[in-house]
């Protein structure tokens, strides 16, 4: 069993008060409690204060560009699907510049796990507006307010029948250790959505606002009910619903791609005579 | 022609018994389903050929002694019951001109029709007979081409993307990911439709971004990888490039090439995106670019790429372009023995020596162990597109910037030209006049060469390994080129980017240039033309 | 009033039967019909069967990259909202390499139609899979069928609150028609997703297939119900329902932008004199 | 620093009654607000220089004689009731060994603070009395320095990335989209502060493509318009480039250098990204890039692109990096008078005379009249991504191509290059010895071109109008290169890429290269240093 030691790394450099250093130590918990060691375990990540979380966990890393921790990421999964495959990324990251990748694994449906530390902010540099900034609030590149609607990440993986669609809290970090063992054993993609206080450039979002409003999905909320789950995916306001808010069991891609159903694509070892007839198919 | 139905469309089929390997502007036998073509390649016949026509279809009756009016329609309508077949007659007839016989056209409609069924085989078959036997009654002096029936040796029919696509998969390539792209897509096709012989991992990708990261991903989990596309596609995988650049995954990407700038000419060939493909990414970081000549050059090439990108965990294009990577050529000599196949990946066993395994160690030689994640027994593979110590976590310091550009750039840069191969010259051993050319102009500018009277003393040479240039001390091309009177750089491209590259790495001027930048390749009529005004 | 003889352009390169002939001609009725002039009208589209389109249409033209018609219409509109603008994408186009573009033009809510021929196929580059193409088809590049679920646009676009969401059918040109109509006099962002048989590459969804499924949505179906419009989205097999599926009405974006209030931005003259003060502000 | 808060960062502020334009690398105070400033900074502390700092926050009391420990905290929590006003008292001080009076500061304070009370605000004014005041009292030896009060003239305080978007709105710049990235993202906040005022579109686009693709569908429907970026962005924007050449749409683009390959260092300063920007892009299309020296060139230089970019219909690039784009400089000379603004876009009125309007139709200059689509009567405007006829349509055909690519690209380059002023030469009028540059060495060359003894005749060739070269008739710098004995070329990057440039342009080959690319820039000190080998 590994232990907390095992997992440590890097100082972090995030703000003093940060909400990632929440999910950070919830992650090394998650991990640890499932039993996986540090090199059974690939942390695939963007650019942005999420995006150095790897660099803060003893792991497996690729810390690549921003917006495109998902390719990355699945194609990380093809080669080697004997790996654990997390994605970590910034509300930028994902639903900005990395919008189109999101849709797009979510039809894949790898079985990989994707944590969006969502500030509603660009944090790294230093505070414009994200897709998932409130209508309305003020920044340096906005100072009319943002005009556009804010994005809702949950509905949009609903709407795709994205098979596992979470979203947890920084201050609740019982409920999202919870929540992050559930995705990373969840087979199929994993989407949870980690609201994660920004102190330095979100001064709306903070924990106590989220504290205020925030409340975990009931026992007897069905998340196997697409319809529903979208509807509940569009409660946000007064109350804040967290918890698994849909499942659609499906297979997941690497049970489809026929080239590795019997063994890891690295460990097939090539071997130039069981090729070279292919020149003879020219003639 | 980036229409799918309806509207023009034409193929060009140059027959030798010599090796040949341009295309000609002018043919000997047009044969034209529609007055159209008629109208378009009439005065593409040469003196003494033929144009071979159906008055029914062409609604047209022509005059003229080089017409030859067969019934392609009411044949196919006779023989095979459906008009459809008219092409078949048609090529039965080509055929019968030419007295070649029916063998191989047979065997192609068995292929191409079976699964439509035995009579749909047959009807075909008998069109193809009829089609041939009226040519070879009605044909007036079909002996004046000369062609006879290929004896001996088989020979190979491959494209330049089919060449490509067979290197990668006889280098052990397993993953590709890729989004179509003329005239990059059949590579794709090829892999996928060999997927499931070989177990190949082929993904078509939500756009080019994705593509080369999704390469990326996998060359980083440890198995060979490889993306494609044209320039367009090209551009929106330079962030990924760099990417490579900084985090040294071995990645082949093969850049088709059409005319720009923007969408341009979807289906035509140029070659203009040598600077771009060379300069292309933010920051500076090493990388090798191949441009092959024949399609055997790009099975070999491609082969290189792949030992060369791992060896040196650098980017390695393969880079074409329409003309060579479609048009389909006949040769001989393709063989599995030459390839290389160096695993540089290291696992579990390969590992055990090493203490703690730092991804981006400093070396004498500026490459680093390539270890596998997850296969590598409890070692940890951490890469990083900030620049990052040898571990591979970010910094700031000044001091290990200035190590880390000299491991991933600058002593790697004298190597891999090492690596190079010289350009290749044909014709006279010490030449006046001098054609260079790089790329898909191989075969044209050859076949000019051997046009030129032994006593002007000509030759080409030919660039295929195109950056890094070689090493002079193996062969002085550059004394070559400047001992020669005339030099001429030929380039499918507007603004001769080839001779500023030279120009810029070694300082030589070429003394002429000739460029085409209509779309088009060039033909050996039409590169003889222009050197008229110079030889 | 405009007549079909001002519409009048290049002649199409399209295969003789393709469901683009008959989108093309109830563009231009429902242009007519609207009595709206060439000269005022732009058409914003990219690469694909369906980018070619404006050539054949008289009116105002951005023919631009792949994947990028909706920056391009967002911000012309934005530099001259006088002008009517519609964007016209392929489904690879619009939901595979544009898919990010899509995503946020929807929360801006520029004033804009996007029609989408939608023939689940990429139909220029000879028939791969698209977005929309249906799980299971076998293409050249999908020899085992296509793995992924295939998206659902007009579920995304629900999910996200778009203003305006709505289907047609190539072979239905009346009901096309006042679906175009409704597009383009609606006022924020509409989409309207067009089932377009490509006669060549896609074999599977044919004109006939279409016909035997597609039914116009009734009188009594209420376009304002969010999560009934998602539900009725999620509709697609042997009953294929067409019609206006959303309506949400919100401030279009160009009412929210500041500096256009006035006027169009691209009729504000520039005059040095009114802003050689910023100078000052340095000092 | 990519860390927001928390650890360590610092400013460097050179002052002098001389003008200056470089920084240093040794410093005559240091101002040292914890113990980790003064490990990291002591060694740069000039001889008889001083380091205030106080020992009750480092925890540590420095014995030696250039230290001076001023009680910030204890001064803060006395005179300010706060302890994290220690930073104002600080500043105050250091005014104080200056003698340089507290005016300016305090109206600092005011603005800074005003938004939290007139309490804070006199609170800072006192703190920063009382360190003003304690320092003037403790200091041994304040004179050294040497400064007075600066008299007479005021001055600007600007930094590049100010003087770029300053630039651009008196040019007319009515659109802005781009995506933050440092360190570009200050010029989409200078332009969005300023959008109530002067009328701006300003768009934070979803990502790079978005951003240029927003940018040309402003240009093309009648606005002059802008985006801005840095490498990393920039590689996601090719594509859009091509575009930008192949619809002929004008567009200034501004691309922030900062240390590659990928993410690199994000917060630090190279010049690697010029051969990439120049040849960025599939196809073959025109470009200029400039590349300003300080902000005044900057100003100007914006001015100019979006002049040229409109002329010509083509892509005009802002090249510069972090550390022009974000440090302050001061100076006196900026002025409206020097600006041009002409309007090319053609509406209503100015179309009266034409009949038959068609976006590339082929003209003597390559220039066709760009027509805003909507206020053109009822012209219609057609742009297209595709070789297009004059009308903007679809074609395939090679005679068309041909003149397209004349048109677009051949004839516009000469004429573009008469637009482009020569190299700016500072110091003898015939050197011997030149010190070549571009971009931001600007100022740092030229303060150590002072330094050099008269009698070696030594000079800055200084390059800002970078791409293309001036024509040579006007001024010949090549010339002159070849007079000298010795040729520098000083560059922010490894591999020399200007010395490239220019070698593949003019054949002109440098005798010697400095480069730096440990990601910070030039300081006198350090140039100075790797001069001394050559002279
Ligand atoms: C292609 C590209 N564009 C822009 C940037 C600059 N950039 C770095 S992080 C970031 C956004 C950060 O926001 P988010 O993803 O929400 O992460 P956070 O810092 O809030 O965790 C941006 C725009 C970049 N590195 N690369
Ligand atoms: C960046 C880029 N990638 C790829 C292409 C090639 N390409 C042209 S059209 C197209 C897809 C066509 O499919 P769709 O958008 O559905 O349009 P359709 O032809 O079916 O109408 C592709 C991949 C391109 N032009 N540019
Ligand atoms: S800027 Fe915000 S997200 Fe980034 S480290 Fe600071 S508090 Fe955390
Ligand atoms: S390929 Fe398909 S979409 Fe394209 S024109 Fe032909 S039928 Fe229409
Ligand atoms: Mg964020
Ligand atoms: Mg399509």
């Amino acid at each position: 069993m590994p232990t907390s030691e095992d997992y440590k790394s890097q100082v972090p450099a995030w703000c003093p008060g940060c909400g990632n250093f929440q999910i950070l130590s919830t992650i090394k918990q998650a991990l640890i409690e499932l039993g996986i060691e540090p090199w059974e375990v690939l942390v695939v990540s963007g650019i942005g204060q999420a995006g150095k979380l790897p660099h803060y966990i003893k792991c497996h890393t690729f810390n690549g560009l921003h917006g495109r921790t998902l390719p990355v990421a699945t194609a990380a999964k093809l080669a080697n699907h004997s790996l654990h495959v997390i994605a970590v990324a910034g509300d930028g990251d994902c639903y900005g510049e990395g919008g189109n990748h999101f849709l797009h694994t979510i039809r894949r449906n790898p079985n990989i796990s994707l944590f969006v530390h969502n500030n509603q902010i660009y944090g790294l540099t230093k505070g414009q507006a994200s897709p998932t900034t409130a209508e309305g609030t003020y920044t340096t590149i906005q100072p009319y307010g943002v005009l556009q609607e804010a994005m809702n990440p949950l509905a949009m993986a609903i709407s795709q029948n994205c098979s596992f669609v979470a979203r947890g809290f920084a201050g609740d970090q019982e409920h999202l250790k919870e929540l992050m063992k559930a995705a990373i054993k969840h087979k199929g993609f994993a989407l949870l959505d980690i609201l994660q206080p920004c102190v330095t450039f979100n001064k709306i979002n903070t924990f106590k606002w989220y504290r205020d409003r925030v409340y975990r999905l009931g026992d007897d909320y069905d998340p196997y009910n697409r319809n529903k789950a979208f509807e509940k995916s569009l409660e946000w306001g007064d109350k804040i619903p967290n918890g698994i808010f849909y499942k659609y069991e499906r297979e997941i891609f690497e049970e489809r791609v026929p080239a590795i159903q019997e063994k890891p694509l690295v460990r097939q070892k090539f071997s130039l005579e069981e090729v070279k007839h292919e020149i003879e198919k020219f003639y | 022609m980036s229409r799918i139905r309806g509207g023009h469309n034409f193929y060009q089929i140059r027959l030798s018994d010599q090796k040949i390997t341009a295309s000609r502007e002018m043919v000997d036998i047009l044969l034209a389903l529609d007055l159209n073509t008629i109208e378009i390649h009439r005065k593409s016949v040469n003196e003494g050929g033929f144009i071979l026509y159906d008055s029914e279809i062409a609604k047209k009756k022509f005059e003229e002694p080089e017409f030859i009016d067969i019934p392609f329609r009411k044949i196919a309508l006779d023989v095979g019951k459906n008009s459809v077949m008219a092409n078949t007659v048609a090529i039965g007839a080509a055929l019968g001109i030419l007295d070649l016989g029916l063998e191989a056209l047979k065997k192609i409609l068995i292929e191409t029709f079976s699964r439509k069924g035995e009579e749909v085989v047959q009807n075909n078959i008998a069109c193809a007979e009829a089609g041939y036997k009226y040519a070879l009654t009605n044909c007036p002096k079909c002996e004046a081409f000369g062609i006879r029936e290929p004896e001996g040796k088989r020979l190979m029919i491959i494209t330049g993307l089919q060449a490509i696509a067979m290197g990668a998969i006889m280098s052990g390539c397993k993953f590709y990911s890729a989004y179509p792209m003329s005239p990059s897509t059949e590579i794709m096709e090829y892999l996928a439709s060999r997927a499931e012989e070989y177990n190949l991992v082929v993904e078509q990708a939500e756009d080019e971004i994705a593509a080369i990261n999704m390469a990326i991903g996998a060359s980083f989990a440890g198995v060979r990888a490889m993306t494609g596309t044209s320039g367009g596609g090209f551009a929106l995988m330079v962030e990924g490039l760099s990417l490579i650049g900084m985090t040294e995954t071995p990645l082949v990407i093969a850049e088709m090439q059409r005319p720009g700038p923007a969408t341009g000419f979807p289906t035509r060939t140029e070659q203009g995106d040598l600077l771009f493909v060379l300069h292309a990414g933010h920051g500076e970081f090493p990388r090798v670019i191949f441009e092959p000549g024949t399609p055997k050059q790009a099975f070999y090439l491609t082969n290189r790429a792949f030992e060369l990108a791992e060896k040196y965990q650098i980017p390695v294009f393969i880079l074409s372009d329409q003309y060579l990577a479609e048009s389909e050529w006949t040769f001989e000599e393709l063989g599995s023995e030459k390839l290389i196949y160096n695993d540089y990946r290291l696992r579990e066993e390969d590992l055990k020596d090493v203490e703690d395994y730092k991804r981006y160690k400093f070396s004498s030689t500026g490459i680093s162990l390539l270890a596998v994640p997850g296969e590598a027994g409890k070692h940890l593979v951490v890469a990083d597109s900030d620049e990052h110590d040898e571990e591979g976590h970010i910094v700031e310091d000044s001091e290990t910037r200035i190590k880390m550009v000299q491991k991933r750039l600058l002593k790697k840069l004298p190597l891999i030209k090492k690596e190079i191969e010289a350009p290749f010259l044909y014709g006279d051993p010490s030449p006046k006049i001098v054609l260079v050319g790089h790329g898909s102009t191989y075969g044209v500018i050859k076949e000019v060469v051997d046009t030129i009277p032994k006593d002007k003393k000509a030759a080409m040479l030919h660039f295929s390994q195109i950056y890094p240039f070689s090493e002079r001390d193996r062969f002085d091309y550059i004394g070559l080129l400047e001992n020669a009177d005339l030099t001429i750089c030929i380039e499918n491209n507007a603004t001769e980017q080839f001779a500023k590259l030279l120009r810029s790495e070694t300082g030589f001027e070429f003394s002429h240039q000739i460029s085409k930048y209509d779309g088009r390749p060039f033909t050996i009529e039409n590169l003889k033309e222009e050197l008229h005004a110079y030889i």
